[in-house]
């Protein structure tokens, strides 16, 4: 955050350190389906972000006492693997994570249906394998898919960009290097059907009329982001129809 | 990890509240747009460098500001460090628990944080004493003492008043590269100041400054810290629901037409 | 403690640094009923101290396995803020406040019929603002006025007073740079009407026949704390009755 | 910040220990101002610089001192440092559970601290290695292993008794500065040493030495500690009742006539 | 301290288990001696110094190493440090729950360190910078994503590829004794390797690489750590039951059967 | 571990530092039921090893949801006094703690019957008074003894012994200067009677032939430990015994 610190973030023409135009997304990948044990799961790449996400659940709520009379107990939980960053991150969870795996639980809940299944909980666990920027909405990305791929009830899927700020411009996915010397990272998660913002947050400067055109930028790569999301979910449902029809065994 | 505190508001309660809200009406008689009384108070307590006490409403927050030499972070050798903590103690209230902060602590903190970065409101930069071994660690400790919602507003204006009145002391270095503290006090360099107004949407209501039972029963909550020139300098939205874009900006009008009345609270910047 | 190391406590005439005699209260102003959501609370300024209490209860013991069948849970917490302090205090209980947690809850016991409300918990929470020498006591002094104004059943209230030896004299009520270079200091609380002990230390040294003194001078400065006490609670109690009468709503 | 352990002691038998009291009776059959036996064995760890093993009837505490060198404290930067630890570990007790100290451990760590402080029994103001820079940390490590009753007591003893055996490497400093340990050891300097005699109330009778079941009938416990001159160095009352001022009195004297006899259980003054 | 986790199998699918066992069969249909299928894929983590994802069968882990310079310990003042972390994440089983490391993680993560350490993987006396002042500190971080039996061999084998593809910054130092980071960088300096290889015990049978049902009943396990001479440089019993001497003969020699293969999946030493 | 650093282990008659030859225990004495509050309890010392254990037990499990519907739970830690090395340890559990406290339990288990008690447990509390090598098996040695002075019902006791490698020779009962300097330590523990191996552990570097005979010279130590066993547990029933027979009460 603040101020450039006589690091050029754009080049004359425009271009991103990484070539990308403003309002252009990282490469995005997603894969559904990845882990054995967990109810759902799901990984992303984003640039050079990896993250993979695991959902267990609907299952019994313990400690007893924190169970729900009348909705799903959602539970989350964001850490950066100790060697997803430059220099080694202690393993205990730092107060930024745990600011951060509240975020990403308020960013799903509206699109579960809690009151679904009272009394049980669904656990997220979020592991941050490489981490290059945006990494709490593209796990916000992934996470739904893995809830998804869970059979967690969802009134639509949940996918974030961060909108940054960069020599004075809004720039769309802002990576780790742009984070450190831009001039502000507003992470937006929206339903992108419904098109209701689920996150928003924002450190740096902004002025009203950047909020606004933060919000339409925001919208338009989540779409895109969107079609990844549906694009995993399918690849990971024909791969199980194949398997059924080619006769293996499905847990 | 988890939410520790679920307070269940009866369904009929949260019924009569939302019929009143369509009505225009609020539980303590408010207009949607409309803020609690606010009183901000400086300098209630001597052994801190600056210190505030704020009440909203029957919300009062207490801050502090304390300031010692430290070692500077590696990545930042001529910078001071500014460290916000916030601790829901249990004498505010029957829903926090005694205990090592939670996630509504460390959010707390983390917000009123970053809009006190995002405006420099502790110009940190200023507060090397000797460039890459000696620096201020400015430490802003925030405590509720009695809540009835919206302690993200309090807790702001109570940290940015206690800056605001902080005086540190001036500092020699002597021949030998040891550090001298002067019985002669300055004020803290202050770049820009935020407050903090957040929004609360309650069924397809924005009303801001939310009492506690109004937060009881909000789908979800917005804030902005809004810096002197009007510029958006955080935001953080919190809770299960969620905002259409048209809200978000809706309510940031609301925050931007509030955050004059806030400021005019504030002592005035030293110098 | 242990040794005056150059600085003078007393002047010619026996005055203390700030002026007092040696039997000497500091200025001690109490206030009952100052916060919302507790059943109970009082502020008590001594000299530059400035401490709040607040009383939650009786209510629901959580967790259920600490209620006891026979009696009353009283528990006790005593915080020193960080800034309350010259040098700032970590936020983590230190050892001491774990201690004068508990000396100071057992000092209270004494006062409350416990019996009266079993499986029931009543909490006290101790806020030091500001600290300058005999935090605990002061402490005590407040929180027995907050368990009345809670409606706590009572035998008597309790006050405290510390007895310190400075220059070989008893003083009283000393405050931080007195303990800091004094030679003793010894915090007393009792039921002011009864005229039981209820909290007893000391570190310095003291002679029998000290002990003896520092007894009946605590006793008389007690005495006057309690009017204090009393003043605080009629106070709070004319308040109420105004507002009644006022026609006001009362919580 | 609770009471963690509260064991009920049938209301049958405590009015049976409440009647034999005023008849002058003990549960184990001693008078009121009746010690149990005291045994103190020194020198049962080889790896510490000093230890005690002190039982006091069935009450078995071993306590051990080690000595390293560290940085002082900046507000005291020419004295050594003294850090009382206690630990109420499950091996002692069914009443006590396994997990980091509570308020217990705590207090008994703090009680036996003062006293020794308050008499200075080790000599901190010599026990900087090069002032400002390096000086002795002395650890006091208490572990009761089996709980009759009267820990404090038992602890103080034992922590006495570990310090006056001591014996730490003599130290020189090089010529660049460093720390030399010598293999020649010397006695810890002593001031004078405390011993501690606990009283408890129980109904209206002053007992000293408690046994643990007298201690769960108990009102109060009021703790002495005595010096050799006879002066008070530290008192603690504990427990949910009140002392009379004339008890309080009362006690003291009963502390002051013990202190001669568990005195003469401590092994001799250095030198 | 305690077992946390007690995952009970129904005791007719046990009788099934031990039934087919003596038949020569095990649940997923591989012989007694028979590896489930090894994957090893390096250079998975770009911010990692070196890393792996290792697969055996549906069991997963990944492992990176991280460096940085610090501090030498008084006692080895010339060499690196190596410090081996694993956490058993609720990711990878319901069986994981969340919080700090406990008796499982602790085991997994000293296993393996002693495995490294015996057979000299990381040659720490070639990996002080200032000797006395500044070495290497060689983390390595193992996390298990998926939990299918065989954390110790799949967790082994993933360090070991992770350190053997570690490429540490070259560094020299400055004329006033400061470190200089340059940015080429150099393999680990890497002495042996070990490979782990478990056999658990199921009422009298003894087999290789057991799945995670298999540990649900099995009796005991015992793991050996294989250098490339065919040394054992590491043994590691674990669970409730025993074994005869013949039997821990009997698995020593089914692990250095194994060895080979398993080491035939490691990526070649540096240089 | 690691190479011997020029610290000589053995002289030229092939006698350890301590006069011992390769397959010589150290001097060991136990003593069985040394304190009154524990169920059962043990007092060990193996050369300068000193190490106290107690039994508390079969009793309710606390907290109540750790409670085994099929057996008893067995629970175990092992500790080391802050005093009991050269240089002091913190109190708190290290690492290696932790682990010692699992590999013991499992090496006590077998030798239990564990259905005997379902829905109960017995605590076994290890302390390391003084520590000179080897503490971990000596503890079980112990242990296992405490167990049975409390009345467990066991199959046989559990003995165990450490197998080190210095100067490429193996040696019995290794101390602490032979655990540093030396090439590998091997503890080992049996049950005795059985001969059945429930625990074994090795660092260093052992040949295959090596591990054949470290488990013979290991069962051999264990077979002298197994008398010192027995014989300490005859002498606590006869000390019972004598002082039935001589009309003491015993508890």
């Amino acid at each position: 955050m603040g101020g450039a610190e006589g690091v050029k973030l754009l080049d004359e023409e425009g271009r991103r350190l990484d070539g990308r135009a403003l309002n252009e997304l990282r490469k995005c990948r997603i894969e559904a389906g990845v882990l054995k044990n967990a109810n759902g799961s799901a990984y992303i790449e984003l640039g050079r972000n990896k993250i993979l996400v695991a959902v267990y659940g609907p299952r019994e709520v313990h400690p007893r006492h924190e169970a729900l009379p009348d909705r799903m107990l959602l539970r989350c939980k964001y850490s950066m693997l100790p060697f997803s960053v430059p220099d080694r991150k202690n393993p205990a969870p730092s107060r930024r994570e745990v600011e951060l795996s509240k975020v990403i639980r308020e960013a799903l809940e509206p699109a579960i249906f809690l009151e679904e299944y009272p009394r049980t909980t669904v656990d997220v666990y979020i592991e941050v394998i490489e981490a290059d920027g945006s990494t709490r909405v593209a796990s916000i990305t992934a996470a739904s898919v893995a809830l998804a791929d869970a059979g967690i009830p969802m009134r639509d899927l949940v996918a974030g960009v961060s909108v940054g700020k960069i020599e004075g411009k809004l720039a769309i996915d802002i990576n780790g290097i742009e984070d450190q010397y831009g001039e502000g990272d507003m992470p937006i998660a929206m339903m992108p059907r419904l098109g209701e913002i689920t996150l928003i947050q924002a450190d740096g400067r902004f002025t009203r009329d950047e909020v606004v055109q933060a919000l339409q930028m925001a919208r338009e790569a989540i779409a895109k982001l969107y079609e990844e999301q549906k694009r995993a979910l399918k690849e990971k449902y024909s791969r199980i129809l194949e398997e059924v029809e080619g006769g293996e065994v499905v847990r | 990890m988890s939410e520790r505190v679920h307070t269940v508001v009866p369904a009929p309660r949260r019924e009569a509240i939302l019929s009143m809200l369509k009505r225009g009406e609020r539980v303590d008689g408010r207009r949607a747009d409309e803020y609690r009384e606010v009183r901000v108070e400086t300098g209630v307590v001597g052994n801190a460098e600056g210190s505030a006490r704020v009440s909203i409403g029957h919300t009062k927050v207490i801050a502090g500001v304390k300031a010692s030499p430290g070692s500077p972070f590696p990545d930042a050798p001529d910078k001071g460090i500014q460290i916000v903590y916030a601790e829901l103690i249990p004498m505010a209230s029957p829903i926090f628990e005694p205990g090592p902060p939670d996630e509504n602590d460390v959010e707390l903190a983390r917000v009123v944080d970053r809009g006190l970065r995002s405006s420099s409101t502790v110009k940190l930069e200023e507060l090397a004493l000797v460039p890459g071994k000696h620096v201020w660690r400015i430490y802003i400790d925030i405590y509720p003492i009695d809540h009835d919602g919206n302690l993200i507003d309090a807790s702001g204006l109570a940290a940015v008043a206690a800056l605001l009145t902080s005086k540190i002391p001036k500092v020699s270095v002597s021949s030998n590269g040891s550090l001298v503290m002067e019985e002669e006090r300055v004020p803290l360099p202050i770049g820009d100041a935020p407050v903090f107004v957040t929004i609360a949407k309650i069924g397809d209501t924005l009303v801001v400054d939310p009492c506690y039972e109004e937060e009881l029963v909000m789908d979800a909550r917005i804030t902005f810290a809004i810096d002197r020139e009007g510029n958006v300098c955080a935001i953080q939205k919190g809770g299960r629901g969620s905002f259409s874009a048209d809200e978000v900006v809706k309510a940031l009008d609301l925050a931007l037409a509030l955050a004059p009345e806030l400021r005019s609270k504030l002592p005035p910047f030293p110098q």
